[in-house]
């Protein structure tokens, strides 16, 4: 537990002081291994006996986070090891300067660190601190390139969630005000595990009032309709490891921290208003954003709004409740940020190859390298919820249950699916196949990190380990 | 397969069907001489026509290919088969089961098919035009022939021909309505598949007219023979068969020779009224324009399917 | 109101205080007199910080007292000041509505916010009830004033005046939260105060100016 | 579960599905070497189709077997089922393949479209993912191999990627794929009912067990039609059924016509007739409707194609929508409780299925031995190939006598029964349906004599009449592998022609698990050669009595005229009227052969003609047909959601403030919702 927490901070230490170094890449990927390590520790521990809290209940780990914790490290780790080579070619194009390496290493370890931060926490205000400073060092992440465009997004993320996570705030403050009236105004009033002991005498008006302040703050950093607006211009300009881990991990764990917040809302508030704002923020922003998607011209800008789809779904699966759709909710977190993030890896060696990450000057990548050609299209079909990968068994299960609990949202789901497929697939195919438009740039990429994702999607789309089974069965008790 | 007799029933039935079929044909063309009043051509005359082919040697184009040569044999057999399942002698062939009234349709349907490609096989404007024009009269034909026998059957609840006849025969009289319009679509039927006026002229080789002759255009000495032949027995299956659906009186149904004493003249009579017939709607009639024909057939179509309609609305309880 | 005891009183005047500034912000137009009524703002908070500690021995809520007079009082308003030195942007002139429409809807928020926390309020254990929906109004207030101000300088304010609200419901709602939390936040809005330093030159130098309608380059056409 | 010992018929063909999947894997670990590949792994394919094919017949008569993967989710592993229905549609999976593939095996050339290797994982990866969905016996099992089906045979259909219109047929095929997918999705999200318990409940079994209102069920009947009808190419959701055929090399266009059509029709079978037990009336009226527009849409259109491929996809749609029609009338006999007549209708279409199978793969394959040998596609640009390739014009001519539906082969049996299930509804209880019933009969006839026009259309202009290229002298016939493939395929259609009575007999074992009723045992009274559906003197058909009669005569004819007369022939030029000068130009091509079929059904068309003006230098005459459904559905839709992307387009304005106004809004309003 402390390695987990400590090694990115140290990282975060050590690489703003060697960040520059040309070993630095190594040594990032280095203390990501050793996050990594600690992370699946850690899970084998709680696996093998149980929720546990730590630290003078501070920390409380258990299926749930510790599932979200094992993911991001993994993705953490093998982000790290696509960064590497990527980051080398962007400083060789002159893109990068030393200085802004480092800031980029060091940076890339704080924002694990406040993501693992946020996950483990057991105490709601820190819950909000964390995601605050992830916040903050990813404002610097997205800013890196220091373009235009670039300051831009940063700007408007720096914003926007920074507002939204005030909102938060005063949710957390409403949330004090109604527990420390049974808890006393000591710490314990703040944290999760006794908010959840006693959720059912916590004041329901409060509670109301605090969720509707919670759902609108970390809602925003989620990326839900009309609080998205900044997710696809930071996806879009920021550099590319930064957002295959800005969708991969960051809107998970954003979405964790709703849902803890869900389970106490739905303890206290005996109705079921929370689901309905979730389900309806959900289906909203499966809407748009599949509308989106058509009219993208930047192919990061693309997935950007494809993340917030099925951040959609996911939210209209929790919105669901229920053992089957929390289930399936949990299950598409891991697959999407997997399949999300490999997705990045390969466009962004496809843009590095085309010098461009405009989709129509991106043509025929198989044939200028068959490896990223056919790692982009079975990304692709997979995020579009092709089997056999993971992604279809989630949304299966998340189809069916919606016929079974909410038949009135399946005919919304069905016309917003058909049309992000047809917008997403009739993009991306032109880009692999067909005539390459640019010649074959020397450098090879590292699609090994891609391919082990999609590897492992696919294998959670035929065969779920019985544990992992078990663990997501657990974890969607915990949410109900 | 029940006795010898029967068998020899069935050969007969060919043997007249191929003796009787270029009678009737001369017959026509006789009945149609007089009411033109030209001076008529013997009776046999088209025996003579097909010896003579016979006796010519075959003059083969160049690029004509081994379809070409089996097609006359092909479709002669086919149009020999046909004549020998409709019961015109008597009701129970051996052979009758075989085939029963949509077989029927789709042997002539084979027939057609064999004669357009053979059209075509030369590649000379004039083959494939005329295996294009067949095919538009098969294909409006072909469906309005099957709702005639529909209307049929679903009187006799039975597509099999024999039954078909024995119904309307043998049972106690009944006035069908519906098989008066099936029998005047049957009619226009008949006309345009057996290249008939108003849609085609068996006498002329006009390039604006002709459809079957311009598919058999290439065809010489003893194939034109057979095509030939083969055209005089479809013309003698329909006239059966529209005997049997429409006036089925007389065909016997018992086995037995003896039945023959009745049969033969009964046929020979009806024959000889339908080529009378015929030769008088040919000479009133004038010929249609090649894409009035869909309209004339289409016509034939509607007619036979308000057949089907008038039955099941008026006829149910029969 | 007569039977409250004294510091009940004092504290529901610096509240009201706190929301005749948070008003007097959105009206302000020029950003120094804007850093002045947030500094003002700052020493509201402090007091009542401090009141509250007073009247119930509360010290670690000195402590916040304390961090919101250092960081707020005097840490920010200077960074704030020698910004706007180095940029020399004294003047903020246009809003994107014009001011009295914004104190029409300001004031509609505050009557909203009220009558939503009114009921909430009732039901507190704290002396200080009715500050809960004062917080809230100055939270929205700010919001407001960050929806309507154009220029990057006056919506940083704003971003710190909603701040300022939450930390006021922090306190005087609700005795402070753990010590832990409200370090968090401070070294939060810290940081936060210093990246937005950071990029007020970086976009000047980009766009040669504040003004961000120039930040308006992203969008779907 | 059966408790047969030791190695049931499932395991055998699962074993043998698995050899599929390790001759596709097999493929990749020498993508580029051609003999490998060509002459090895797809001739091994082949074989295992054939093996298939056995054990499926072996299974027919079977009891159900049983099975369950330790694969797919925690709760709901994949179950397998092997039924008489399932085994039927694998014995015509694994009848059709084996000729494909063999033939397959020839027709694979060198540096064609995408490496061999690659393909040759697509090909037995798509065969698996057919026979998976066959089995499979719970809704998650049969939508991960259904949809890997649709992907494995998108890039088979793309494997020519570098054409644009090629990627674009892809592109609609996988689209209309996916959509149809989602819908039979929902579907079982329907089925599955309100009862179940989690995630057992998406077992077939379960939903079998199921009993559902009147309006439930109609909504899984809705969904499952809309599903299938749009893998099948019902109308309207055809349109990527012209495009993707052509797209892809020939022997995929044969799997994906020839059998993967079939996997839809096997579909909405096991929906409508196994796991929905009551369908109402209507559905059967309504799906008897679609079919026949389907039929004759796809017949007119095939008539005026003049792209070979083009127009055998249009044939498909038409007998796509032959088998609906048979599907509708078994619907509407079963919910008015005919048992005999349901039976009559689904024995039909089960023979259809088969026929279609074959005679349609067996013309696909000779499109692309013509393409191998002309590189031509265009009807208008070949001819006269019958001397150039004579095994392919033979082999063609039967399937081309199978598919327009003439005796004495099998596309004639199974319209024969159609026919006859026609001729049997007057008993219907129900006034309307009664007087719908002719016209539906006239249409079908119609039909089937047009589909007779289309195909003298394709033998003629492809194979008779004089080579109207230069080039064309020098096309070769099929090789000796594509031959085998090509006899095989023949060799089926004749069988299946020749001997309906011991094939209905096994069709029997399928209606009686389905329906609880064959048609078998009344037959067998009546011996081999007479097929009589009902009985002997209500309506019967002996095909081989009928092909003996057709040869002794021929036989008769030619050795009397040899015998009296003589066998002298001259060869010399054609005659034509005496015409003077006969260019080869002067024969139809295949525009002018549909001529008149374009005039009679203008309406059907979106016709664009280009006439030359009357002083052309060089005279050019185009007619370009369009189908209509482009403009009145696809591409309103089209438009509507590109207002739809206009309209959000909106909320995107790039303004920060606007931003923070939405979130503002967004507050206050949920602040004022709760407030109650």
């Amino acid at each position: 537990m402390e390695f987990l927490l400590g090694l990115p901070l140290l990282g975060g230490i050590v690489l703003a002081i060697f960040g520059h170094r040309n070993f630095a890449a190594e040594i990032n990927s280095a203390f990501s291994l050793l996050t990594l390590i600690a992370a699946a520790a850690l899970t084998v521990k709680i696996v093998a006996d149980g929720p546990q809290l730590l630290f003078e209940e501070q920390f409380f780990v258990d299926p749930l986070n510790v599932f979200l914790v094992a993911l991001t490290a993994f993705v953490g780790f093998t982000t790290s090891l696509f960064s590497r080579p990527y980051m080398r070619i962007e400083q060789a194009h002159g893109r990068l300067s030393a200085g802004r390496l480092r800031l980029y290493h060091s940076m890339y370890q704080l924002f694990t660190f406040t993501m693992l931060l946020a996950l483990t926490t057991n105490n709601m205000g820190i819950l909000w601190v964390a995601m605050e400073a992830a916040t903050l060092t990813t404002v610097l992440l997205v800013s890196l390139y220091r373009t235009a465009a670039s300051l831009e997004a940063a700007w408007k993320y720096f914003i926007l969630c920074g507002v939204g996570i005030a909102q938060a705030l005063f949710g957390t403050i409403l949330l004090y005000f109604a527990a420390e009236k049974i808890l006393g105004h000591e710490g314990v009033a703040l944290l999760w595990t006794h908010l959840n002991e006693v959720k059912g005498q916590l004041e329901p008006r409060v509670l109301s009032l605090a969720f509707v302040f919670l759902l609108v703050g970390y809602g925003t950093k989620v990326g839900l309709v009309p609080l998205h607006n900044w997710l696809p211009d930071a996806h879009a300009e920021g550099p590319t490891p930064v957002s295959a881990v800005l969708s991969g991990l960051l809107l998970n764990v954003a979405l964790y921290a709703v849902v803890r917040c869900k389970v106490l809302a739905d303890g206290a508030l005996h109705s079921n208003l929370a689901s309905l704002l979730m389900m309806g923020f959900g289906l909203l922003s499966v809407v748009v954003a599949s509308f989106f998607l058509s009219r993208q011209k930047d192919i990061k800008r693309l997935f950007g709004y494809s993340s917030i789809e099925h951040m959609g779904i996911i939210t209209f699966a929790f919105g669901m409740g229920g053992p089957v759709a929390s289930f399936a909710g949990l299950l598409h977190m891991t697959v999407h940020s997997l399949t999300k993030s490999a997705i990045f890896f390969a466009v962004g060696h496809a843009a590095q190859k085309c010098g461009s990450q405009l989709i129509e000057n991106i043509r025929g990548l198989i044939k200028l390298s068959p490896t990223v050609g056919w790692g982009l299209m079975l990304g692709t079909l997979a995020i579009l919820g092709m089997p056999p990968f993971g992604v279809f068994a989630s949304e299966f299960l998340i189809l069916t249950t919606a016929m079974k609990e909410q038949p009135w949202a399946t005919p919304i789901l069905l016309i917003s699916l058909g049309v992000a497929f047809a917008a997403i697939f009739g993009k991306v195919q032109p880009m692999v196949f067909g005539e390459p438009a640019a010649k074959r740039l020397p450098h090879k990429p590292a699609m090994l990190p891609v391919f082990m994702h999609l590897a492992l999607v696919l294998m959670l789309g035929l065969w779920i380990p019985p544990y992992l089974a078990e663990w997501y069965r657990q974890a969607a008790k915990l949410i109900g | 397969m029940n006795s010898a007799s029967s068998l020899l029933l069935q050969f007969l039935e060919l043997v007249t069907a191929l003796v009787a079929a270029p009678l009737l044909t001369g017959w026509v063309n006789q009945c149609r001489a007089w009411f033109g009043n030209r001076s008529a051509p013997p009776l046999l005359q088209f025996y003579r026509q097909l010896a003579k082919l016979f006796e010519k040697e075959v003059v083969l184009a160049g690029n004509a290919s081994s379809l070409f040569r089996a097609a006359p044999y092909l479709i002669f057999a086919c149009m020999a088969l046909a004549s020998m399942i409709v019961p015109t002698l008597s009701t129970d062939l051996p052979f009758g089961p075989a085939a029963d009234a949509i077989a029927l349709v789709g042997i002539f349907a084979l027939a057609r098919v064999f004669i357009a490609l053979a059209g075509m096989d030369i590649g000379t404007a004039f083959g494939s035009l005329g295996a294009r024009r067949e095919m538009l009269i098969g294909f409006l034909a072909e469906p309005a022939l099957l709702m005639v026998f529909f209307t049929a059957s679903l009187i006799s609840h039975s597509t099999s021909l024999s039954t078909i006849v024995e119904t309307l025969a043998h049972r106690e009289f009944v006035i069908y309505p519906s098989l008066a319009f099936a029998g005047v679509a049957f009619t226009m039927v008949a006309l345009a598949e057996n290249a008939r006026i108003p849609v085609d002229n068996p006498t002329t080789h006009l390039e604006l007219t002709m459809i079957h002759e311009a598919m058999i255009l290439e065809y010489s000495g003893r194939h034109l023979a057979l095509i030939e032949w083969a055209a005089a027995l479809k013309l003698y299956a329909y006239s059966c068969l529209g005997l049997a659906l429409f006036f089925p009186w007389g065909i016997p149904e018992g086995t037995g020779l003896a039945s023959l004493w009745v049969a033969l003249p009964s046929l020979a009579f009806k024959l000889l009224i339908g080529g009378f017939l015929l030769a008088a709607i040919e000479t009133v009639s004038a010929k249609l324009r090649i894409f009035r024909a869909p309209e004339f057939l289409g016509t034939a179509f509607m007619l036979a399917v308000l057949g089907m309609l008038v039955h099941l609305l008026l006829e149910k309880a029969t | 109101m007569s039977h409250l005891p004294l510091y009940a009183q004092i504290i529901n005047l610096l509240a009201a205080a706190l929301l005749l500034l948070s008003f007097a912000m959105l009206a302000q137009r020029r950003i120094l007199s804007l850093i002045n009524l947030f500094m003002a703002q700052g020493i509201v908070l402090c007091a009542s910080t401090a009141v509250v500690a007073a009247a119930t021995e509360q010290h670690h809520l000195y402590w916040s007292a304390l961090i919101t007079l250092v960081l707020k009082v005097f840490l920010l308003p200077w960074i704030l000041h020698r910004l706007i030195r180095r940029l020399n942007v004294k003047w903020d002139i246009e809003t994107l509505i014009n001011i009295p429409a914004t104190m029409m809807i300001g004031l509609m928020l505050v009557i909203f916010s009220f009558n939503l926390a009114l009921p909430i309020s009732e039901l507190a254990g704290t002396i200080t009830r009715s500050t809960l929906g004062i917080a809230m109004a100055a939270v929205m207030l700010a919001f407001l004033m960050m929806i309507t101000r154009s220029k990057a300088v006056p919506q940083v304010i704003g971003f710190l005046a909603m701040e300022n609200g939450l930390f006021f419901a922090a306190t005087s709602a609700t005795y402070g939260m753990p010590m832990v939390v409200e370090l968090g936040i401070a070294l939060d809005v810290l940081v936060g105060m210093i990246i937005l330093g950071v990029f007020f030159f970086q976009i000047r130098e980009q766009f040669d100016s504040l003004d961000i309608r120039h930040l308006e380059k992203l969008k779907e056409d | 579960m059966p408790s047969a010992p030791g190695f049931l018929c499932l395991d055998w063909i699962l074993s043998l599905v698995c050899v599929w999947l390790a001759i596709g894997i097999a493929g990749l670990f020498a993508p580029r070497s051609f003999h490998y590949i060509s002459r090895v792994l797809y001739p091994l394919g082949a074989a295992v189709g054939i093996a298939l094919a056995v054990v499926a017949f072996a299974a027919l008569p079977a009891t159900a077997e049983t099975m369950v993967l330790p694969l797919g989710l925690p709760d709901l592993p994949f179950h397998l089922r092997l039924d008489a229905l399932s085994a039927l549609f694998l014995l015509l999976l694994g009848g059709a393949s084996a000729g494909i593939s063999i033939y397959a095996a020839g027709y694979l050339r060198k540096g064609e479209g995408t490496a061999p290797g690659l393909q040759c994982l697509e090909y037995h990866l798509f065969l698996a993912s057919m026979a998976l969905v066959l089995l499979a016996d719970d809704a998650y099992a049969f939508m991960v191999a259904w949809e890997s089906m649709a992907l494995t045979s998108f890039f088979l259909v793309t494997s020519d990627h570098r054409m644009p219109e090629i990627r674009r047929a892809g592109y609609i095929y996988l689209l209309i794929a996916h959509v149809g997918a989602i819908g039979i999705l929902l579907c079982f999200g329907v089925l599955q009912g309100n009862g179940a318990e989690g995630v057992a409940g998406y077992t077939f079994a379960h939903m079998r067990g199921m009993d559902h209102n009147d309006f439930w069920a109609s909504a899984a009947f809705g969904l499952a039609l809309f599903g299938f009808g749009a893998k099948a190419g019902l109308l309207p959701l055809h349109v990527w059924l012209p495009e993707a055929h052509p797209a892809a090399p020939s022997p995929v266009s044969a799997l994906l016509s020839g059998v993967m059509l079939k996997t839809a029709i096997y579909g909405f079978l096991r929906v409508c007739l196994d796991l929905l037990h009551h369908p109402l009336w209507w559905w059967g009226v309504l799906v008897l409707t679609l079919g026949l527009a389907t039929t004759l849409f796809g017949v007119v259109f095939a008539a005026v194609q003049s792209d070979m491929k083009r127009l055998l996809a249009y044939s498909s749609i038409e007998n796509i929508g032959l088998l609906f029609v048979g599907i509708g009338l078994t619907l509407t006999f079963q919910a008015f409780g005919m048992t005999a007549l349901t039976v009559l209708a689904l024995t039909s279409v089960l023979y259809h299925c088969l026929n279609h199978a074959a005679f349609k793969s067996l013309l696909f394959l000779v499109t692309g031995s013509v393409l191998h040998a002309t590189h031509e596609r265009s009807l208008g640009k070949l001819g006269g190939l019958i001397h150039r390739m004579p095994w392919v014009a033979w082999l063609a001519l039967l399937g081309v006598i199978a598919s327009a539906g003439l005796p004495p082969l099998n596309g004639f049996v199974s319209e024969w029964l159609l026919l006859q299930a026609f001729l049997f509804t007057p008993d219907l209880p129900h006034g309307y349906i009664n007087m719908l019933i002719p016209v539906a009969a006239a249409a079908v006839a119609l039909a089937a004599a047009l589909a007779g026009y289309v195909m003298v259309k394709f033998f003629g202009v492809i194979f008779l009449g004089r080579p109207r290229e230069e080039k064309l002298s020098q096309a070769h016939d099929a090789g000796i592998l594509e031959r085998v493939g090509l006899c095989w395929l023949a060799s089926l259609c004749v069988a299946l022609g020749l001997f309906p009575v011991f094939v209905i007999e096994k069709l029997d074992h399928v209606t009686t698990s389905l329906t609880g009723a064959g048609l078998g045992s009344a037959m067998r009274a009546n011996g081999w050669l007479l097929l009589a559906p009902i009985d002997a003197d209500r309506a019967s058909y002996e095909p081989i009595v009928f092909l003996l009669c057709i040869a002794a005569i021929v036989v008769a004819a030619f050795l009397l005229v040899r015998r009296f007369w003589h066998g002298r022939v001259r060869v010399s030029g054609a005659w034509d009227c005496g015409f003077p000068m006969q260019t080869v130009r002067m024969q139809d091509t295949a525009e002018g052969f549909s001529q008149p079929l374009r005039q009679v059904f203008e309406p059907f068309y979106r016709l664009t003609r280009e006439l030359p003006g009357s002083f052309d230098k060089k005279p050019m005459y185009r007619v370009i047909v369009q189908d209509h459904f482009w403009y009145w559905l696809y591409l309103p839709v089209a438009r509507v959601a590109e207002l739809g992307t206009r309209m959000v387009a909106f909320l995107q304005q790039g303004r920060i403030s606007i931003y923070l106004l939405y979130s503002f809004v967004t507050l206050v309003v949920l602040l004022f919702l709760i407030r109650g």
